[in-house]
């Protein structure tokens, strides 16, 4: 079996759901080492994306992933806005004539979305930004693929690494993004950009579980 | 949380209509995307001059927008970044044929969107200059982090640049102008209470009734250092003496004193740090030629103040008493 | 209490030496007693005029001393009014010749001083007329009381009689177009937190974090009503129509609409407020021709807002658009 | 005996010292119905006074009385720097060419200081001011007069009358002064400038108890 164009759009349901429930969690998060709003601009994000989803649903996975990260960039502002937004951008160029997705073309779209947000965000892992998630994620799916596991396991395997991630982010000092200025008094806090990347790997894991 | 306000998700929708109402001779305004234009935008052959960041800052920048200051904001939500649209919209509508500067205010979303925006602009065939204002000596700088917060050097930086657009300067120059007014001014800014983002409806952070924060930014951010409440005097050293050192400013210098409320801080308390500011100025033989004092960029309520010195000279004081009507700063005209 | 202060008793004192050093062209500060003139006082053939009251509703008075507005302001001590002998010093300080008109906020402790003053100013062969301004409608008007009490009405009567006695108007003159301006003229605040007075150092008033004040002065004294939280729509309707009905402002009207901070309660708000305002307005056939909006008669801290409507005619609104050069209110010039 | 000039003298001091012990009590008094400055204005008035005082005390009863009237005008303001003043300069007025004070003088100036303050604040008894304190003050000096009491006990009399005054006011609903814009709402709140009235009266009670 393989990811199709459905499963891709039960996948950005999901997420927008886990958003909103999240929605104070995330934000109490980047109130620690922020300013208070990361749940909020990601869910109001997903929630126009959940608005436009209907005009989207009708195109090719790569043309609603694109829907996807056009939607992000004009509503969630902030810095997770160009983020999120060239994180879709960039799964959107990697599946270009793609009708279905394997777990090798998904590795390969999250390897373009983890070096489009580096380049856009300046951030190498360290920092304590979302590429302390993505980055071990990659990991984890580029072993999958070489050990030609299924979907579903491999994906749940790299939601594992990105939890791990998210955790290791909390020691650290921040210095990129907002929790930069705070130096040393950033640490043992668990940065919001990693957690919501969790997310979205772990959203992924469980809706394409059998795919 | 006491706000005077509707749901939190309408507070800048409603906000900008209160503007539209209240301002017609000044700006127009436009939604979804949002953004506020001068009323005759664009000007041509002038440079057009476009900010904006994250709302919860006001006057800043909407209330610069007009004669002799700003051609265009772009108010995001509460405390974030607006989105590369808005900015491109603003830019396209205030584009007189000269080209449009972009006044970024240093923090990762701001950077990245208007990034975003100036590369849209400039596929549209748009000339897009871009200056990023990092004036906040709080945060330490290094190439290894996100830098230093832009601040209240904005506000100085967006009536002199706008200034000298209005006097017809080009873009390279009016570019120029602007990272010159960057090299030359340093802030710092302190809170006695947290503001709450109406989304959160909590404050950003919990400050007990004894201390202060030194170093606060202007979105809730913690600050620097946490400390016990000190008087007015010594709170401006505080203050002052990181701002003077950073640049450094030296006897001889003649400068501009901003002291800015963070909202909650009423006019007679700055007043007091202006007072103790000026003095201490003197006593290092720097003379206060220029002033503003008042709230003119905010964080909400905020109780607290910051100060930000600016190093004049004859082209910058000129340009800083030209004539300017905007809705929140105005004189000459 | 959180207050950038140093200690409580050199309040008043210290926010003048802050204002001194900030604004040598507008005003001159004299020390004990305590008054701040116009810096070309006085104007010969010119009306002088003087207003006073406590200290911490700036920038009113000393805020609005300058070319177009007020020739002298009397800062009492905080929230209390100042006494006959700093009025007298004024009021001798700013006679060009054409007498002076007092404009004195109707509170017991001010009407008395500035009454005391008076006579003592005309012992002294100097022309002295008083008006009062009383345009709180949150406070029943009787002859038995002391009535109600004078709040955001002052600030416009400050600019618009500062711009006749300006244009040379008579005493009589002046004295006539601002009891036409209090007869035109009514107000009505609330507040969501209560001001600490510094001496006092604790909340004026306790006020639960459900609830607001309706009706409220500007000293921190409880309002009339005491009711939960409101969402800001409905906060100005409760202010808003008691004053419309208490004049009656009818269809047809063009008037001036205040919308003031007490302090605490950011623009971003204001807006909001005014917005509605507007929208209420326009429903009753009442237009908006001209608007002030932002902290000008204030309550320290308190986070609060008042609604000021003022019925123009042709006379008032060239007046109130007339030039204007002070620390808090500035056009034209 | 009679009231000397030292008396007077003591007198000042002995409210002074009062007024200063009980600043926060007064303030607090003032700001359930008032604006929470009664207690610093008073203060700070008798404050100057005592600065005033060396320059005074080497005149005559009606000298020091007057100069302790100009000083409060000039540095108390609100209401109760006018009323306070009056109380001083009617006391002057009537006690012109006097060496020392009988009771009967006393009572007429009190007479005067009463009249004045009504006059200039237009209040009259009832409306939960300091009039209240001290019409019935007046009233048991009038009678201790006619009854031919000793000076000490006729000012206690009317100490006490002062207190019973002041404590009437508390039910009043105010109808002068700030407290009168809280409308019923005033009720149940003891009026600050009563309270410092009968002070004053207690503080003559207690110096000239032997007088
Ligand atoms: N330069 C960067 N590179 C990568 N991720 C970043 C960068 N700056 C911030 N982030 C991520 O964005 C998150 C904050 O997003 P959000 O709160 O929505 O935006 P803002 O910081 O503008 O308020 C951080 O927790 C971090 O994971
Ligand atoms: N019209 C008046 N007549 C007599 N006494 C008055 C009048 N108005 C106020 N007072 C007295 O003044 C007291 C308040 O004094 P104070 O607090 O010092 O002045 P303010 O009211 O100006 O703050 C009241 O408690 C009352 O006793
Ligand atoms: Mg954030
Ligand atoms: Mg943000
Ligand atoms: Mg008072
Ligand atoms: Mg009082």
């Amino acid at each position: 079996m393989a990811i199709s164009r459905d499963d891709v759009l039960a996948w950005i349901r999901a997420f927008a759901q886990i958003i909103e429930e999240n929605n104070e969690y995330l934000t109490n998060l980047d109130r620690e080492i922020g300013d208070a709003d990361h749940g909020a601009n990601m869910n109001r994000g997903f929630k126009a994306v959940m608005t436009k989803l209907p005009t989207l649903e009708t195109g090719d996975i790569p043309s609603i992933l694109k829907g996807v990260g056009m939607t992000l960039l004009s509503s969630v502002g902030g810095a997770s806005g160009p983020l999120y937004s060239t994180v879709f951008m960039q799964l959107s160029k990697t599946f270009a004539g793609k009708e279905q997705l394997e777990l090798a073309d998904w590795c390969a779209g999250w390897e373009a979305a983890e070096q489009g947000v580096q380049m856009r965000g300046k951030a190498v892992p360290g920092e304590k930004t979302m590429v302390d998630a993505m980055q071990p994620a990659l990991d984890a799916l580029k072993e999958a693929v070489a050990q030609n596991l299924p979907i579903g396991e491999g994906l749940r395997k790299s939601a594992d690494a990105a939890h791990e991630g998210m955790l290791a982010t909390i020691p650290l000092v921040a210095r990129k993004g907002r929790a930069s200025y705070l130096g040393e008094r950033s640490a043992n806090h668990q940065d919001p950009g990693a957690t919501s990347t969790y997310f979205l790997l772990d959203s992924a894991a469980k809706t394409w579980a059998n795919c | 949380m006491k706000k005077l306000i509707n749901k939190p998700e309408d507070v800048v929708l409603e906000e900008l209509q209160g503007i539209e109402l209240a301002h017609p001779d000044i700006v127009k305004v436009f939604y979804d995307p949002n953004y506020i234009v001068r009323a005759d935008a664009p000007v041509k052959g002038k440079v057009g001059l476009v900010s904006g960041g994250g709302s919860g800052h006001e006057p800043m920048h909407g209330g610069f927008v007009g004669m002799g200051m700003l051609d265009a904001a772009c108010p995001g939500a509460v405390f974030t970044s607006p989105t590369p649209d808005q900015m491109l919209e603003a830019t396209k509508a205030v584009n007189g044929g000269a080209g449009v500067l972009h006044i970024v205010k240093n923090y990762t979303g701001d950077v990245m969107n208007f990034e975003m925006a100036a590369d849209l602009a400039k596929e549209e065939g748009i000339e897009v200059e871009s200056v990023v204002v990092d004036d906040d000596v709080a945060v330490k700088d290094s190439t290894w982090t996100a830098g230093r917060r832009g601040v209240g050097l904005t506000v100085l930086m967006e009536k002199i640049v706008g200034a000298a657009a209005e006097e017809g300067r080009s873009l390279k120059e009016v570019a120029d102008l602007a990272r010159k007014v960057n090299a030359q001014g340093r802030s710092m800014g302190m809170a006695l209470t947290s503001c709450v983002v109406p989304h959160v409806g909590k404050p950003s952070f919990d400050l007990p009734e004894d201390e202060m924060e030194i170093g606060i930014g202007i979105h809730g951010e913690p600050g620097r250092v946490r400390m016990k409440l000190e008087p007015a005097d010594k709170v401006t050293e505080m203050l002052l003496t990181p701002v003077v050192e950073d640049l450094p400013f030296k006897a001889g210098d003649e400068v501009l004193l901003f002291v800015n409320s963070m909202g909650g801080t009423p006019l007679i308390e700055l007043y007091i740090i202006y007072r103790k500011a000026v003095q201490m100025l003197e006593a290092k033989g720097i003379k206060v030629t220029r002033h503003l004092i008042g709230p003119y960029i905010t964080s909400l309520e905020m109780a607290g103040a910051s100060i930000t010195l600016l190093k004049l000279d004859a082209d910058l004081t000129k340009l800083w008493d030209a004539p300017v009507k905007t809705a929140g700063m105005r004189w000459g005209i």
